[in-house]
């Protein structure tokens, strides 16, 4: 039996949401759920948590690509059977995590991810680099202004040593978003990589009558830069929309509901750079990441500015910061203008808000550190 | 379909980290449609732009979400991925799999779609990329009857909720985020697979303040963990961590020589509360002073364990920059205990409360945030039909202009302005 | 007085046959019974779905409903 | 001669500007001026400092009410006559300095103003209470919502010991502004005391006309509140304006705009409480006060309410702070809940901010303290 | 004018603080308006109401500033008090005063006026309370050929300068604020008589960041001494302090016993950069790390000077909260020398730069600070011809809405459809 378009409505099921977690626990983790006391991290890649009844559990960190192809699905299935009776988990973060119940099973684990070329790299835990976050790009959406794969890789590459090593004064989350839109948390990461538009919206108005709601495309702006016109097509008057281009911020939201509007260009799209975010509510609380390199262009495959900016200040960082302080931490401690100086990135106007609230960016105190920036 | 030239495209199958590239590649042996994902990809490297047109209509019968619409703007081009839809299955609580649910699910995808995925998606689903029209609905029956398996959310519907792995296996878990993501996943199908809300709107369950599924920056209502008692300490292993027999930070600060453990600069110096002291070789900790930030447990797990009283504050608001700058969650309850006993009912009963009041006054496309921001935070609290604490804010407001209503004030606001003038002259 | 089941399906199709707006929001249909709850309204436009008198059009970030034969239509416009 | 109503253009002199300052420096004062090395506080309310030339100079701080007579400055200038060569100078914040240049002289000053009854309190130096910067309330303003010499004298007699001694953590600086515009510094004020109406304003019909300007009028309200309207005035339609009553926060810039606006009202003014602000770089960046307590009523001559308040905080702050704490980075670091507990203020939705920029006082993180506040 | 009973003022006459009430009751002896000043007061007390009309025009011929017209709403009752104009007298720089002048000053208001004063008003000028219309001229006549002396500011124009003591009596100042308050004063006599503004605008002067003017708060323009060298570190000094020889903080803090003084914990911990450490019994600070906040120097001014290569930084756009909200000022220039050798003619361009920009773009009643606020720090730091710099901001901006110039963007922002729509079908 299976679907039959003829009479789609029989036999039809729906709403059954996701199956129950706990029938795909390993048995350690389902004797010892709720009872964990402890853990450690034994090497940079391999977690051991101690459970109450004195149970272990170990688990290897792996990192992925995210996108990855139904075969290779079977292969780390193949791994989860030959060492983890059949079970394994992801992360938040896009890593697997193969878990045996017993030390003694580490090392063949790890062996066998070894011996598979650079498809399991083992790391990601700790004071270290883990998986960057990342979305579609140009593999799926219709909105980037980057690819996210492809600088994924090429960050991921560079930063390799820091992924399965644990030598940073604390752990350093990347993000990569493709557009505005932002999905992932990129607006609260170490380090985030942002695709960014900066030529406004095209205009077609020979399509715009079909595929639009004229008021929603207006009113879509948040600066109200679209505006209701007329247009020419074929010869005769239309309804459709203009852009004040002065005023546009290049936040998409128009192509978002409007896809007569569309937005990449092979110049105009490319990279800013965010840091210092950061989620967890440990010391300091959750901070938004800080826009410090507006833009760096799209340079296929390779991305090298995008790399060497993101090694740039992982190292200023790594260099400088003092145990457990995250990126932001840093920054705050050192203070912004010092940051710009270390990690010598150039200051622009660009990094000064002139959004909403900007007000409460500005300095309004004389505490300022003399940096090259004053001459 | 035949293979595509993708010279760009392979300089990314070198280097230490795992190549979508090869992957794809080697997929691409067994489903030629996936040379035409690569063909594309390497067109748009070429071309530094996307070759995917705007979303559109498509979906499972009856299903407001759960499939992303997409199609090829070079079809000719890649005819394998002229439709290029996305599904977006329900992941399993905290993603635990067995290698045979895996299996199956890879199995079905090879069937109808292009053998492609994201494992996972950013909101926390098995994302499946690239699927024909005509394919969704064989895919659906055979995902629900073969499977027992369902679809996500998208569009402006609930989203599939996410937690951390929390009890599973963490040892800070103050509630058990999975079995809450699981009953309220359940519990809200209908609100994730049918549009119900002015705009989309998102669960995150993390155990504890380190937030591992980042839910105060990327959820609507962020559940996280805490507790009301004292942080449970075992002096005998503050003792191992001074003495330097315990690693600090369960390890995670092991590949660098930062020298020996100095409990007054790692742990006592950093508590943000300034809340810690040593008397002696113990550890004291004045706790009602403590914001159970979790720096201390983190850097001693050891010797320190979160509370035994326990349950989550719950905030409300996250959200990316689009469109007026992004938001943090914001701390509506403070404590709350979660649990399974009463089936989540205050949990329940406070997002239907949230619910209620946005589906009213919210407008199109305004994320749950800004509708708590266009209305104020007081007015939001009134809805709640919560007291107003100052554990709602960071710092009590800097300007004097405050509302009064008129039953507040003595007499209320209708003067005589003649009466006035007789006792003020113009 | 609200409108019952039968009324209030009446009301959101003949108000997604005429709209000028082809598709629509949830919201717009709240005007329909202003003395239904937001979720009544949603439950029955949902129904309305299933019956094939509605279409949800998606943009993956926003879904609206539509008159299955005012609905933008990616597939026919190929 | 003087002036002349006939002739007012003979004669006249105009732009001189204020005198130059040099003329009027004590001897010890001119001749050290920009020598000076290091200083100490003797006795609350005595500076000396002490010059590269050797000089020292005795400084005796003296409070004011600031209303003051001639009479009064006369007997002000008997005393400079009598020990200080005839020099003396007002601080920034009200109060006298007499200047001696040697140690000997410093006691008979002290003296003579100790002899004088209340009039010339010595004081206000250090980690104390110093004079309350202030305005002019019913003694001179139109649009006041409260006294502000009133207010003052009472508070100051109940804060006497702290003006007289050096005991504090760190200097409380107290201000008073009898309505929103705050002529002062009552936004940056360890301890504010503001005069606030709570009564939208009266639209007085038959005066409008020739007093206001309506367009000025209605663009006065920053929320908009201020609307067109017709009125009937002796049986004649006139152009007027009117109050959507819900939208003010009575800020009174309606009435700055229009007199025919009058907002005062004896139940509806009174004085709002607000803490945490300063003006200093050190340590910490200037900080804006926050609101504690909304209102309380004008009960004069004596405004016990306000008195209590005042102390209530001063006292849980003299209290808790650590040495060289202001009371804004105690109110931090404790945390404001702890801070409405300590100094047992109830909490009302009046601080928590709903103009804008409001966003930006909410708290974005998990970390808060169990308080009396949650049940 | 009769005495007036004043059950309610009586009250304010005892308690230790000096009454304003027994002052006002000794004046009205010789000067019986007085007593019409004491009985309306008492009539607000019982009222709990000012009894003042909204101002009115009045001034003195040819100026527009110095005077505010103030009348009684009951005149009959108080007819000594039915005009009451204060007239705003220009302070010396820091308000130093010698008998002899501040004795004639008071003859003249005795004579013209009602005899009260406040010594000084919140801008700092000497403010004189209650004239009549009708003796204004004669007032200004004798303070002008009499006094030399000559009105301060009000209205719409520049506001009376004020300035701290600087170093005519502290030792940290880094420039001379009042030879730079006097100078500016003089120099802009025509600004303060006469409106020139869209509003109101203040210059303040403080000589360090202890700011004892309160500029960062209260002025348009504030101009607040700093240095750009190492702090001045007696080490001999230093060790006195340790012993506890010197009495910390300038002896601030001896009225209450906080134990001996321990340099680690009063100054190096509480050092906001943390750049200062002891190396034995040295006093070591890292000057390229130190924000000159000045609080290591309050706490050890005998052992630590500001550096000697001095000038101020300049900050822009402090005002109260009407309308908008208060602000501080925001740091523009970070270092200018201000120096009397050139005629502080680098403030001067300064401020004229500010000048000519907002007299043009500034709305009506729109402070200089919300001005810059509506077009953005980024247009006002190109208005003042300055390079942007990080000095400049707290934080970097959070939000990704960049304003990107068509020059800045490869090919400018015109792009043709039809040209996209061939490599991307729609
Ligand atoms: C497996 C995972 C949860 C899951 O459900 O999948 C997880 C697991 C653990 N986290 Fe986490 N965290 C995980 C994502 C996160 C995230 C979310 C994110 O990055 O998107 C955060 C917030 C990040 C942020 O603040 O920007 C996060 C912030 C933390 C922290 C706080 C560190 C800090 O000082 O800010 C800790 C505590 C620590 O490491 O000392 C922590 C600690 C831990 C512990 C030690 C908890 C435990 O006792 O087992 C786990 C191993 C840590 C390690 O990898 O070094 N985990 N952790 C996630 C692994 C992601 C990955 O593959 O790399
Ligand atoms: C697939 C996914 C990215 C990924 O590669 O993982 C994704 C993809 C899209 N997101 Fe997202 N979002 C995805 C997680 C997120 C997240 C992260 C999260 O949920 O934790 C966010 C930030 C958190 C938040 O919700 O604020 C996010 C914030 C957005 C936004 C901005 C929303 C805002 O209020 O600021 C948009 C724009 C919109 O809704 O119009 C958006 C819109 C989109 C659309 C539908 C594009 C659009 O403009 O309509 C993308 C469809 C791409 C495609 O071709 O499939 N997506 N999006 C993620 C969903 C996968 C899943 O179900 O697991
Ligand atoms: C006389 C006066 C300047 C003037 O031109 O009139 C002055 C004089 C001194 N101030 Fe001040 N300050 C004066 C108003 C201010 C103000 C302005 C205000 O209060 O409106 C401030 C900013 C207040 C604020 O931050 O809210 C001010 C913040 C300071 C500070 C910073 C203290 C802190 O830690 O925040 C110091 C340093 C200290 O005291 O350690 C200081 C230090 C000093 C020193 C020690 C400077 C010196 O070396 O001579 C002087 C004596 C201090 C004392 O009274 O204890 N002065 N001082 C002002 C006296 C006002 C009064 O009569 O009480
Ligand atoms: C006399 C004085 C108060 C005092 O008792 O000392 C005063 C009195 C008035 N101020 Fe002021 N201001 C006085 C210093 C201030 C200060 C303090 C300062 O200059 O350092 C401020 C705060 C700093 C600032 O400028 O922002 C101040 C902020 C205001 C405001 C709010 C301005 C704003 O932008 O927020 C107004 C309202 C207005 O301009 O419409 C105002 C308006 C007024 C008016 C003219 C009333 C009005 O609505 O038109 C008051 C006249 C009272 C009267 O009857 O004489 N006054 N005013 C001060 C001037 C004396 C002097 O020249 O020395
Ligand atoms: S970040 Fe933008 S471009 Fe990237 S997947 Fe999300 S919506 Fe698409
Ligand atoms: S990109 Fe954003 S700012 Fe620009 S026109 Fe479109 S909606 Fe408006
Ligand atoms: S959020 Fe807390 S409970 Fe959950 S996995 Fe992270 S550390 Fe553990
Ligand atoms: S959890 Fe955080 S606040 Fe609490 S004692 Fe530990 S470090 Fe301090
Ligand atoms: S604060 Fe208000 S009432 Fe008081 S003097 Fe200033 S303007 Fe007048
Ligand atoms: S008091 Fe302020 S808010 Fe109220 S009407 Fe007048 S201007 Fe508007
Ligand atoms: S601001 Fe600085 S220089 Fe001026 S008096 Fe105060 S401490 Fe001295
Ligand atoms: S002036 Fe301030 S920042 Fe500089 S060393 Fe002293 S305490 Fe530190």
């Amino acid at each position: 039996m299976g679907y039959n378009p003829d009479k789609p409505m029989e036999g039809r099921i729906t709403d059954l949401g996701p199956p129950h977690y706990a029938q795909f626990f390993p048995p350690v983790i389902k004797e010892n759920k709720g009872k964990w006391l402890w853990h450690e991290i034994l090497q940079p890649g391999v977690l051991m948590h101690k459970s109450e009844t004195g149970d272990e559990v170990y688990t290897v960190r792996v990192g992925t690509a995210r996108l990855m192809t139904c075969q290779f699905v079977r292969e780390i299935c193949d791994i989860a059977d030959a060492h983890c009776d059949g079970h394994l988990r992801f992360t938040t973060r896009n890593n697997i995590e193969f878990m045996v119940d017993a030390k003694d099973k580490v090392q063949p684990l790890l062996d066998d991810l070894a011996s598979r070329g650079n498809k399991f790299p083992v790391g990601g835990t700790g004071a270290g680099v883990t998986n960057i976050v990342h979305t579609q790009g140009w593999i799926h959406c219709h909105t980037p202004a980057t690819d996210a794969s492809g600088p994924v890789k090429v960050v991921m590459d560079e930063l390799f040593e820091y992924f399965t090593s644990m030598t940073l004064p604390a752990q350093v989350r990347i993000a990569l978003a493709c557009c505005l839109n932002m999905c992932g948390a990129v607006h609260a990461s170490d380090i985030a990589i942002l695709g960014i538009h900066r030529k406004p919206p095209m205009i077609d108005h020979k399509r715009i009558t079909g595929v639009c709601e004229l008021p929603l495309a207006i009113a879509s702006c948040p600066l109200g830069a679209v505006k209701p016109a007329k247009a020419m097509v074929d010869g005769e008057e239309i309804k459709s929309v203009s852009v004040t281009v002065e005023r546009c911020m290049f936040c998409g939201n128009c192509y978002t509901m409007c896809p007569a509007m569309p937005m990449a260009d092979p110049d105009g799209d490319g990279i800013a750079i965010l840091v210092g975010g950061k989620v967890s509510n440990t010391r300091s609380a959750p901070k938004f990441s800080k826009l410090v390199i507006p833009f760096l262009p799209n340079n296929t495959p390779l991305w090298p500015e995008t790399v060497e900016a993101v090694k740039k200040i992982l190292e200023a960082y790594a260099k400088d910061a003092k145990k457990y302080e995250r990126v932001g931490e840093w920054a705050e401690r050192i203070g912004w203008e010092r940051f710009f100086e270390k990690c010598d990135i150039p200051f622009t106007e660009k990094s000064i808000d002139d959004y909403r609230l900007a007000y409460n960016t500005w300095r309004t105190t004389t505490q300022f550190k003399f940096t090259s920036h004053i001459k | 379909m035949a293979k595509h030239e993708t010279p760009l495209l392979d300089q990314l199958e070198g280097g230490p980290w795992p190549s979508f590239v090869s992957d794809l590649k080697h997929q691409a042996e067994t489903k030629p449609e996936v040379y035409d994902i690569l063909g594309q990809l390497e067109l748009s490297y070429k071309d530094r732009i996307t070759h995917w047109k705007h979303g559109g209509i498509v979906g499972v019968f009856g299903y407001g979400g759960g499939i992303v619409g997409r199609y090829s703007d070079v079809p000719e081009q890649f005819p394998g991925v002229e439709h290029f839809h996305t599904i977006r299955v329900a992941q399993p609580a905290s993603k635990y799999y067995s290698t045979e649910n895996l299996r199956k699910l890879m199995d079905l995808w090879e069937k109808h779609g292009s053998g492609v995925t994201n494992m996972h998606g950013s909101t926390g689903d098995i994302i499946l990329l690239g699927c024909r029209t005509e394919a969704l609905e064989p895919f659906f029956w055979d995902l629900t009857h073969d499977m027992g398996q369902d679809l996500g959310g998208s569009g402006s519907n609930l989203r599939t909720p996410e937690c951390c792995l929390g009890q599973s296996r963490c040892e800070w878990a103050c509630y058990d985020t999975q079995e809450t993501c699981y009953h309220l996943t359940l519990h809200y199908q209908d609100e994730i697979h049918r549009p119900a809300f002015p705009y989309k709107f998102k669960f995150k369950f993390s155990g504890c303040a380190n937030d591992c599924v980042a839910a105060i920056a990327r959820s609507d209502i962020s559940v996280i963990g805490t507790w009301r008692d004292e942080i449970r300490i075992d002096q005998a292993a503050v003792k191992e961590y001074v003495a330097g027999n315990y690693p600090a930070n369960g390890g995670s600060h092991s590949g660098r020589d930062w020298g020996p453990f100095d409990i007054q600069k790692e742990v006592i110096d950093l508590c943000p509360t300034e809340c810690m002291w040593m008397e002696g070789d113990e550890l004291k900790i004045d706790d009602k002073e403590c914001t159970r930030c979790m720096h201390c447990i983190n850097v001693m797990p050891r010797a320190l364990r979160p509370g035994a009283d326990q349950g989550a504050s719950v905030l409300v608001g996250a959200k990316a920059p689009i469109l007026d700058g992004a938001q943090m969650s914001t701390l509506i309850v403070p404590f709350m205990k979660v649990e399974k006993e009463n089936e989540y009912e205050e949990l329940i009963e406070f997002i239907e409360t949230v619910w209620d009041w946005w589906m009213e006054v919210g407008k199109n496309r305004e994320r749950v945030g800004e509708t708590m921001q266009r209305i104020g935070l007081n007015n939001f609290i009134k809805i709640m039909g919560l007291e107003p604490i100052p554990q709602m804010i960071r710092i009590p407001r800097e300007n004097p202009y405050v509302f009064w209503a008129e039953e507040e004030v003595e007499g209320g606001f209708d003067r005589d302005i003649d009466e006035f003038r007789a006792r003020h002259a113009a | 007085m609200p409108l019952s089941d039968d009324e209030l399906k009446d009301a959101i199709c003949e108000k997604a046959a005429k709209s000028p707006k082809p598709q629509l929001y949830i919201k717009d249909f709240y005007k329909c019974d202003p003395d239904a709850k937001p979720r009544k309204i949603k439950n029955v436009a949902n129904e309305l779905v299933r019956e094939g008198r509605l279409m949800f059009w998606s943009s993956g970030s926003t879904t609206m409903y539509a008159d299955p034969s005012r609905i933008q239509n990616e597939e026919k416009n190929r």
